[in-house]
């Protein structure tokens, strides 16, 4: 039985990979998920999602769940911050 | 409530009047509409931005923003929500998102359609990545 | 910055699309839109309203929201607005008021959306008369 | 010379006339006017607009002026309050 493993944006382009499938031994939580398939320390301010759900480092995953990594999201608007509303 | 997700250039004001068109119940019973647009700019941070391409997740996608849409509809009394957002390339001047609330009233109009859009930036998966003259990069959050 | 008093039936979308076509310059400046549009509904402090009449003092009326867009232009940073308010006889369902606003920021256009359709209620000359089933009667403001 | 006198709404329903004219002579404020136009007291919350500027009852009025009287307004859209909201 397997996981699979889904990553967006930044953190897909680094890793070289968008989709990945792991054994479910061994694994239990989504760090684990993590450690097993993308190997390096997790960029800071990475977001869990499993089974589209948001979720945590720590939470636990079952067999046959979708495990997915990605960085804080940028939807919406473009830039509705005013730049000269920072130092 | 609506929410659809756009792989190709959407126009927000043709889609409100579609919506209400096909919504005959609503006529006569909101005396409300607040509308936000988000558009894609020419300029951000200090450069001009040729291209942008808006990727996501396309099964969340769709269940986190009902999600964020049935919360707006528990807090305020509304009477409708629709939700288009974009993803894929696109270029300057394209609308990337519309909020649309139905209400009997302006404060909950207002409060929901600003609700939602505040909801949807922190929370649906997506990520803007545009190409400027220096290369592409990936838009910091806010 | 346009102000239009329209005394047949109008359709806010299309006033939009055609304010946008012919304001090329906007095009790639704007990351928001803020629109509000008030409706008139078929029922009001509990009676059903059949038709209504908006009467209004025209010269003063461009006059005061003229006024009002441009406070809204001098406290926010917007790059347009525009307003068209109804007036004559009206029938439910009718829209009676758009406010859109443009401009680089969403917090921008919200707040000045806002603004402006809380001070056109405040401040523009106008006046509802309703018509329900037991007779005429004028609207009492909020 | 005379002052153009407007009556709006209710209060041009109640007076039977929307427009009016009278002599200066002897005019000083709005509240002149009302009184020489109208001649009942004022309702209550009677707006006041000189040339179309908003104005009150103590303003001066100059010869030629256009003198306007109307009840509170009503524009924007219909009822935004929420009558849950009411005692």
């Amino acid at each position: 039985m397997t996981i699979t493993v889904r990553f967006f944006a930044s953190i897909r382009e680094r890793l070289g990979k968008s989709e990945d499938h792991v054994a479910f031994q061994g694994i239990g939580t989504a760090a684990d998920v993590w450690q097993r398939s993308a190997g390096i320390p997790a960029p800071a301010n990475t977001l869990v999602a499993i089974n589209q759900e948001y979720a945590s480092l720590d939470s636990p995953v079952r067999d046959g769940d979708e495990v997915a990594f990605f960085p804080p999201v940028t939807g919406g608007s473009v830039a509705p911050v005013d730049p000269r509303a920072r130092s | 409530m609506s929410v659809r997700l756009a792989g190709e250039a959407f126009d927000p004001w043709g889609e409100i009047q579609s919506f209400q068109s096909g919504h005959p119940k609503l006529a006569g019973k909101f005396g409300a509409t607040a509308v936000f647009v988000g558009t894609m700019r020419d300029f951000n941070e200090g450069a001009a931005v040729e291209a942008m391409v808006l990727e996501h997740y396309e099964s969340m996608t769709r269940r986190e923003i009902e999600k964020i849409c049935a919360q707006a509809v528990s807090r305020w009394e509304i009477l409708d929500v629709l939700v288009v957002h974009r993803h894929g390339p696109l270029a300057p001047n394209d609308p990337i998102v519309l909020v649309a609330v139905w209400s009997a009233h302006r404060d909950a109009a207002f409060a929901a359609c600003r609700f939602v859009i505040d909801e949807l930036k922190t929370r649906a998966p997506f990520w803007k990545q545009e190409q400027t003259g220096a290369g592409q990069r990936w838009v910091a959050p806010e």
